[in-house]
């Protein structure tokens, strides 16, 4: 681990928040990309069933 | 233009609602700044014209979402659209009666508000000459936020949200010339930039407001 | 076939889907790869001490909230002219993420000027233009939201992108302007490209790849999605009108 | 058949909310005419009148009529309560560019309350001041939707004299979307007959791009 010296709370802060939102964003809109697949089949197999 | 115009003025003046309330808001809030930032005359001097132009902006964001709301409630919008007065032509008539009811009353009232703030000689000029600038931009970017957001519900929220942040360059530009002009340092480049900002505004606003509008009515 | 092929929304969604997993992979790859980098080889920077790795999250994401309001403002004009239904909601799809990347920025950008300006938030002209960015973001997003029907909104927005992206140049310069009346500090500001030193240069290059992957993976996504949702509302009105 | 000042459709679609409700409309009518369009609720009324109007884009055929011709009102009186009548009706004049003639009070029976503000009009009084608007703007084509709703007898008889004897007598054009009989002997379109088929529509409108 390199000596981060006396910012090491700042630079890992930020790279701590940065992967938090990039992680949580990215999450939310599989969840939803993932919810909304599934829906689509359902309604498309319904409709063709 | 003119009848459309007209009819707002005498609407405002009888009504009496937007006319005063603004005044009223603006007043408010100069008296209320020396209580939360303390009776001191040299600080109140220093901030006394970026607290007067955040006042006035506030005070005229508070008036704006009545404009068109109001046509498009009774129903006179449609008619007024198949009327021979294009959109844009209505969007100005609507933002110049919004200027005359508030920005002007404003601009005037800014000067005696000033003495609240122990406001220094020159201070008093300047103010109400970038006030005088500016608040034209406020109304024509301010009848925009109206157009867009006429007929929606809870229109008034979000007319301040989408409104605001097309307010800064001009409060920047005019709270600085103000600033510059009662500390006695040249003003003339942000009064040039607020004086641009305004003319491109008055120029360009209404047609991106007639085009709003126009989406809106289909 | 030209581009416009990809209008269609169902053979949007077919090609880009295969092409989600790749992105994000790729994304995944250069981020962590380009922050591990910079975190563990680059030295100490003489002024900055260890806080200048910080760079390697803030100039990404400051460029990327820039870029994906650019991109917002493309695919506006291309639904204004060619009312393609995939650009609109690429661009409705495109706001949360620049927003997100306008948080970080500030975020980032807050900490890392910590040190330089002993306090938390200093009003650096360029961290004040992405707070000022932000807004306009959440105003983007609110008219999205208050509009029920589709095309409406997606005009409205459009004109709302066009206008906010003329007052958002002016307000970048009318910040600039109004910070240089207060102090000298903005010597030291965030324009920290010009003054890197090339030991820098490359993990920052990896990363701001890392970033735009990961951004283009976001929006397709994300559009994929929208374009479902719109499609269930045209099923079921559709199904509606047909009982009706 | 009609003269270059009548109002012509051809082939015309309606849609509302991008999805088509109405389509091939072609009709015309001569300067001097009225046309009723009778059709249920939600069968697309207000919004063929209103491209009548050219307030909105026809989704598809062509509305023919002369320029600055057409004036759209729908059963919203759209006056303001604070102005008296004359003032409103002034103002409604102004706008159109037109002078203001006092004769319109007495077709509409509002001289008695010509200067009374708008606001202390009864509902009945108030949509007839709503209807007089569209005598002083002189517009050719009035498109009117549901014009006499929640007026009594005599105000709807008032209103149809007004129509035939003062607009249609001078080569004025109305359409009207109602369910009153007006007593005007005039043609009557069902908008039945021209409902869009579900089905058919889903894949035209804006939907049909997601389907």
């Amino acid at each position: 681990m390199p000596d981060l010296g006396t910012y090491a709370v700042e630079v890992l802060a930020s790279y701590a928040v940065t992967l938090a939102l990039l992680g949580g964003l990215a999450g939310l809109s599989w969840r939803r990309w993932r919810r909304l697949r599934a829906e689509m089949e359902r309604v498309e197999r319904g409709r063709d069933g | 233009m003119k009848a459309l115009l007209l009819r707002d003025l005498r609407l405002a003046v009888r009504a009496g609602g937007g006319f005063g309330l603004s005044l009223a808001f603006f007043l408010i809030v100069i008296v209320l700044i020396p209580f939360g930032v303390g009776p001191e005359s040299a600080i109140l001097a220093r901030i006394g014209p970026g607290i007067l132009w955040v006042a006035a902006l506030l005070a005229t964001l508070l008036s704006l979402d009545r404009q068109f709301a109001l046509d498009h409630e009774d129903g006179a919008l449609p008619l007024i659209a198949t009327s021979p007065l294009p959109l844009e032509g209505v969007a100005l008539a609507k933002a110049l009666a919004h200027w005359l009811t508030t920005g002007l009353p404003l601009t005037l009232a800014a000067a005696p508000l000033g003495v609240l703030l122990n406001l220094q000689g020159p201070a008093y000029g300047w103010l109400v000459l970038t006030l005088a600038l500016g608040t034209p931009a406020l109304s024509v970017i301010g009848t925009f936020g109206a157009a867009l957001t006429v007929g929606l519900r809870r229109g008034g929220l979000l007319l301040s949200l989408l409104v605001l942040p097309l307010y800064v360059p001009t409060l920047i530009f005019g709270a600085e010339a103000a600033r510059r002009g009662a500390e006695g340092l040249a003003a003339t480049t942000p009064l040039l930039m607020l004086s641009g900002i305004t003319a491109g505004s008055l120029a360009l606003l209404p047609f991106a407001a007639g085009a709003v509008l126009r989406i809106n009515l289909r | 076939m030209s581009i416009w092929e990809y209008a269609n929304p169902k053979k949007f969604i077919a090609t880009t889907t295969p092409v989600i997993p790749w992105a994000f992979g790729g994304a995944g790859v250069c981020i962590l790869g380009g922050l591990a980098w910079g975190f563990f080889l680059t030295p100490e920077a003489d002024k900055f001490g260890s806080s200048v790795k910080i760079i390697f999250v803030h100039v990404p994401s400051a460029m990327m909230a820039i870029n994906a309001w650019a991109m917002m403002l493309v695919a506006s004009l291309v639904w204004l002219i060619r009312r393609h239904h995939v650009s609109a909601l690429a661009a409705k799809a495109a706001a949360p993420v620049g927003l997100t990347m306008t948080l970080i920025a500030l975020f980032t950008g807050a900490v890392w000027g910590q040190p330089m300006w002993g306090t938390w938030w200093a009003w650096d002209p360029r961290l004040t233009s992405f707070l000022i960015l932000g807004l306009f973001y959440l105003g983007y997003i609110a008219l999205w939201e208050a509009i029920a029907d589709p095309d409406q909104a997606a005009d409205l927005t459009s004109v709302l992108c066009l206008v906010g992206s003329v007052f958002a140049i002016l307000s970048r310069y009318a910040v600039n302007f109004w910070n240089q009346g207060l102090h000298q500090g903005a010597t030291l500001s965030m324009d920290a490209e010009e003054n890197i030193a090339d030991v820098y240069w490359l993990p920052l290059l990896v990363c701001i790849a890392g970033f735009i992957l990961l951004f283009l993976a976001l929006v397709l996504m994300r559009t994929g999605t929208e374009i479902r949702v719109r499609r269930l509302r045209a099923l079921e009105r559709q199904a509606q009108r047909a009982v009706a | 058949m009609t003269g270059r000042t009548g109002l012509r459709v051809e082939g015309l679609a309606v849609a509302r909310g991008g999805v088509p409700v109405l389509t091939g409309l072609s009709f015309a009518v001569a300067p001097g005419e009225a046309l009723i369009l009778r059709g249920p609720n939600g069968a697309g009324k207000t919004t063929l009148l209103r491209v009548l109007a050219g307030l909105a884009p026809p989704f598809a055929g062509r509305v023919e009529a002369p320029p600055e011709s057409v004036a759209f009102a729908s059963h919203a009186d759209g006056i303001k309560a604070a102005l008296t009548v004359t003032e409103n009706l002034r103002f409604w004049a102004d706008l159109y560019g037109r002078g203001f003639d006092a004769a319109i009070l007495d077709d509409f029976d509002l001289r008695s309350l010509r200067d009374r503000p708008a606001g202390t009009l009864s509902a009945g009084q108030s949509r007839r001041l709503g209807l007089a608007r569209l005598g002083v703007i002189g517009r050719t084509i009035l498109l009117l939707d549901e014009p006499t709703v929640s007026l009594d007898v005599a105000s709807v008889a008032r209103f149809a004299d007004w129509l035939r004897d003062r607009h249609l007598a001078a080569g004025g054009i109305a359409v009207i979307a109602t369910h009153v009989p007006l007593g005007l002997d005039s043609p009557v379109l069902d908008l039945g007959p021209f409902r869009a088929d579900p089905r058919a529509a889903a894949h035209q409108g804006t939907d049909a791009a997601f389907l």
